[in-house]
């Protein structure tokens, strides 16, 4: 039945494995996705977990692992963190060319040279083009949930594309705090198990993934494209049903916090959209009109959203923990290409804040604010990202 | 599963192939020799048969080879794997 | 020993398949099914089979086939294995069939992986000692002195001991085979089925296209090679070497067949120097007395790799 | 095909493609041609269709000839001549696909037009293979035609001069090989027959 528990995030990203019935884990080790795959080792040994878990032996393999058995018709799950999300680049180009509904817990990390262990999103942004959904989780009841919802999504026959849920490294991953576990059965109830009408059959010998020529190769890109689409509507659908049942939501695509009558709209993503609030809270307090939108999927991005967001706000301020070198980063700019073509869309600034794990306070996401309303009353803003707290 | 697609809606979700004789065609069209067989000569021993890279040639129920001249390739391992030169390497004319 | 006429008649290798003409790897993936039938999965990176079964929406393969990353074979079946163990489908034989470039090159890792863990499948290297599919570049498993693409004056390093590396891995079942020895290499397949674990076998696959010879002789050139002692058939079962026939005779230097007309067949050995041919024979030489003596004082404890 | 930019004539750019199979050389074929047009000033590409050759199964292979650079990069639809290296790949492939009405198939064969089923087409004939028997001009058992037809191209097109290609053979091939080729070449050439009257497109 329902519990709450209090623990890490990573080890609630362990339970909600458990709880969608998953059925070939395949992961590798790294700092700081550990805890999850120690976790899910435990519920394994323990007969908790009716799984398999295959310790390989790195993370390129964990992902292809994951790909033969979701061929072969089961429900899988792996778990890594910057450098090993690298290496896996290219397998999960092959995870979404084969449509596999993979889940993967992606602990966000900096990405070297130099070794860094602490959280930015530049591991998964980059991925950004691999046909993978990419889900990011403000706090730990979001990760349980939309580990849940994410093979609620993928396993739907109109999207049958691999999901990343990610969580920030350390304060997110290694932070303790409560999170409410459905009962079993209602998620059993929620999340059939897994079936796929083309796995690798000997009744039914199909080759899978075989040269594909010019003649058909760009039709079925076409496809990843529209089940990418579809996801978009489906997400949202996804996140209320889950609500009415389970009584707990995320905000589907992009959670807004006092966006309404905003006349500048913060637009975040992960934990700094937790603490965002705080500052939005403070500052219409004092009388400022701020508002907080936390961009939940990041692929499909949300642009239809942005531009219905940005339709009451004067000013946009997105902060990125990220920088995509040689120009900014990659939520500015894809919310600017959201709005483009607006005719009434509002400036924006870009800010670049906790690189490699510095801190993001709820002062720092204030000073971002002040600076973004002066900007929207001078008129004028500045249109190379602004690094904050960037020491001399 | 459609197996000759001519839209978008015929595809599957990702390519999945089915198993298919010609899957390059008529190979047959490669060769320049073709083997043949003079049944007089053979000793019904299969290696033929079981050394065929394309499968084009099969046991009869006398064990005797029957060559696909759809699909032979012309590449002459049976004929020179053939211990008593039963089966010989022809040029091919239109 | 199976006899050819007791082999299935069924081809699951479907003609017209794109192989060159004279294929020894086409023959080979013939054999195995003859050996292991259609309950099969054939896990394969990318390799010349990758082509050879024929652009979507065909196939030549009649048994399911997942096409996979070039270095990712070990990896796969091992998915597909603890998949099918979780929906109880036992009897499915999980094959692994890559090149020599995808198994002693850019494979190696998954492969060990998947040894070390002790994946129940078999994996087969058809090794035609070259990138084939890319038009004959060297591979870690191109013997010395041959030409390849990217050795013009021949490789200047020995061929990859794959068989004893995997063999390092205490796995319960190592072998080697070549194309022109069928009933050897059905034999081991079907033992290797019967087997639990990771079971290696690396099969001397003759390449018309990239060996440079004529592609009548793919079955002469392969026997040849057992024949002049360049490839021994041996297997390793449970740590315990045992050499196959003809190998185990061939000890013997005086019963093999010069060097020179396992040589002369093939363009990709033309350029051999006289010292260099020399120097293959030394190494022959050395490789079946170090095998006979495996094979002779082979004690389960004493076994070279094979420690229990 | 004739490159309009703004209405006007820009570049008469000619273009061939040319049949044969795997391991026949194609690719070389059309390399030489391009390479022979070059040495006559021209502006130049050769090109092989992209796709797994593999020896014996039907492969094709491009070339362009221009007065002006060359910006274009797709494929070649509408030849304005066609080289046929097989003679017996007219049974599986249409060697006419898409050739110009007023178009030249240049074909190695010892037939005749009718005989190929290409009556209504301006057809010329060379046994390419005869010769490279007759001069053992053989490269891994298979008889070398690639180089030698661009001769009776060159006659039967009068877009590139037989010097020119003799020399592109010469750059190809060196020594003993390069000599038997360009010998092969002239006697395609000379033995060249023109199936139509009237002159070349």
């Amino acid at each position: 039945m329902e519990q709450v528990i209090i623990d890490t995030a990573n080890h609630i990203a362990g339970h909600a494995a458990r709880a969608a019935r998953v059925k070939v884990v395949a992961a590798y080790p790294i700092t700081p996705q550990t805890t999850i795959v120690e976790k899910i080792a435990d519920f394994v040994e323990s007969g908790e977990m009716d799984a398999e878990y295959i310790r390989v032996e790195s993370e390129h393999s964990a992902m292809v692992a994951c790909i033969g058995a979701a061929a072969t018709g089961v429900r899988t799950f792996t778990a890594t963190s910057a450098h090993g999300l690298a290496l896996m680049h290219e397998t999960l180009h092959w995870a979404s060319g084969s449509r596999l509904p993979i889940v993967m817990a992606v602990v966000n990390r900096a990405m070297g040279a130099p070794w860094s262990i602490w959280p930015d999103l530049a591991d998964s942004l980059s991925q950004r083009d691999t046909g993978w959904i990419q889900f990011y989780c403000a706090d730990s009841q979001e990760v349980f949930d939309t580990i849940i919802q994410a093979y609620k999504l993928c396993e739907d026959e109109k999207v049958f594309l691999p999901a990343m849920v990610c969580l920030e490294g350390f304060i997110l991953s290694h932070t303790y705090s409560p999170a409410k576990i459905p009962d079993q059965e209602k998620i059993d109830a929620y999340l059939p198990p897994y079936r796929c009408g083309w796995a690798l059959d000997v009744d039914h010998p199909y080759s899978h993934a075989n040269l594909v020529s010019p003649e058909w190769y760009m039709e079925f890109r076409y496809m990843i494209q529209e089940a990418m689409n579809n996801a978009k509507q489906i997400i949202p659908q996804i996140d209320k049903e889950y609500g009415k049942l389970f009584g707990l939501q995320h905000g589907g695509l992009i959670e807004k916090y006092k966006c309404e009558d905003a006349e500048l709209i913060l637009l975040t993503m992960g934990t700094i959209g937790s603490e965002a609030k705080l500052t939005v809270d403070k500052m219409r307090r004092e009388g400022q009109k701020v508002g907080s939108a936390r961009i939940r999927v990041y692929r499909p991005f949300p642009a239809e959203e942005i531009v219905k967001l940005a339709e009451n706000s004067q000013m946009l301020a997105t902060i990125d923990r990220h920088i995509s070198f040689g120009m900014e980063g990659f939520l500015a700019s894809e919310t600017k290409a959201a709005l483009f073509n607006r005719a009434d869309r509002p400036p924006l600034a870009g800010f670049i804040a906790g690189l490699g794990g510095r801190d993001v306070t709820a002062e720092t996401i204030e000073k971002i604010a002040k600076k973004s309303l002066k900007y929207a009353t001078d008129g004028k803003v500045e249109n190379d990202p602004i690094w904050v707290d960037l020491k001399e | 599963m459609i197996k000759e697609p001519k839209k978008r809606k015929d595809l599957p979700l990702t390519p999945l192939s089915c198993p298919t004789v010609g899957s390059m065609g008529k190979t047959g069209s490669w060769r320049t020799f073709r083997p043949e067989v003079d049944y007089s000569k053979c000793t019904k021993c299969t290696l033929c048969w079981i050394d065929c890279p394309d499968a084009a040639i099969t046991r009869r129920e006398d064990d005797s080879p029957e060559i696909d001249y759809d699909y032979c390739k012309g590449c002459g391992i049976c004929a020179n794997e053939c211990p008593t030169k039963a089966i010989r390497m022809k040029r091919e004319e239109d | 020993m199976v006899t050819i006429k007791e082999l299935p008649r069924e081809e699951y290798l479907l003609k017209g398949h794109a192989a060159c003409a004279g294929c020894g790897p086409a023959v080979s993936l013939r054999l195995l099914f003859k050996a292991l039938g259609n309950k099969v999965i054939l896990v394969v990176p990318a390799c010349c089979t990758t082509v050879i079964q024929g652009p979507y929406p065909y196939t030549s393969s009649a048994v399911p086939l997942q096409n996979i990353l070039f270095e990712s074979t070990g990896a796969a079946a091992s998915g597909i294995v603890a998949a099918l163990r979780q929906r109880k489908l036992e009897e499915i034989t999980v094959v692994g069939w890559a090149g020599d470039g995808g198994t002693a090159d850019i494979g190696i890792q998954a492969l060990s992986g998947a040894a070390e863990r002790g994946t129940n499948f078999i994996y087969v290297c058809y090794d035609n000692e070259a990138y084939g599919n890319t038009g004959m570049q060297r591979s870690g498993a191109t013997p010395y002195g041959a030409w390849t693409t990217t050795t013009p004056t021949g490789k200047g390093e020995r061929k990859k001991d794959m068989p004893l590396i995997m063999a390092a891995h205490r796995i319960p079942y190592v072998a080697t085979a070549c194309t022109s020895y069928p009933l050897d290499f059905i034999t081991k397949l079907q033992k290797a089925k019967t087997i639990v674990g990771t079971k290696y076998i690396h099969l001397l696959a003759p390449c018309p296209t990239g060996w440079r010879y004529d592609t009548s002789k793919t079955i002469e050139v392969g026997r040849l090679a057992v024949q002049t002692g360049v490839w021994a058939l041996y297997e390793i079962e449970n740590g315990k070497f045992k050499l196959n026939s003809p190998s185990d005779r061939l000890i013997d230097k005086s019963k093999r067949k010069p060097l020179k007309e396992y040589f002369s067949l093939q363009g990709r050995f033309r350029g051999l120097s006289e010292t260099n041919v020399e120097k293959i024979q030394k190494q022959i030489d050395d490789d079946m007395e170090n095998y006979g003596k495996l094979a002779s004082n082979c004690v389960p404890d004493q076994a070279i790799y094979g420690r229990a | 095909m004739f490159y309009f930019l703004t209405g006007r004539v820009v570049a008469v750019i000619k273009e061939i493609r040319i049949h044969g199979r795997g391991g026949q050389g194609s690719v070389t074929a059309a390399e030489v041609l391009a390479h022979a047009a070059f040495f006559e000033g021209k502006c130049v590409q050769a090109f092989p269709y992209f796709g797994a050759e593999r020896r014996g199964a039907p492969v094709k292979a491009f070339a362009r000839i221009s007065d002006e650079p060359l910006l274009v990069h797709s494929q070649i639809y509408a030849p304005d001549y066609v080289i046929v290296l097989d003679p017996y790949i007219y049974k599986v492939v249409d060697v006419t696909e898409g050739l110009k009405k007023d178009g030249v198939i240049v074909f190695n064969t010892t037939k005749k037009p009718e005989e190929l089923g290409l009556k209504n087409w301006r057809v010329a004939t060379v046994d390419a293979t005869g010769i490279a028997l007759e001069l053992n001009l053989i490269v891994a058992g298979q008889p070398l035609v690639s180089t030698s037809i661009l001769g009776g191209f060159a006659k039967a097109t009068e877009q590139v001069k037989l010097e020119s290609v003799l020399k592109a053979v010469r750059e190809t091939w060196s020594g003993a090989a390069g000599e038997k080729n360009s010998r092969a070449t002239e006697l395609a050439y000379e033995r060249l027959t023109k199936w139509w009257n009237g002159a070349a497109l």
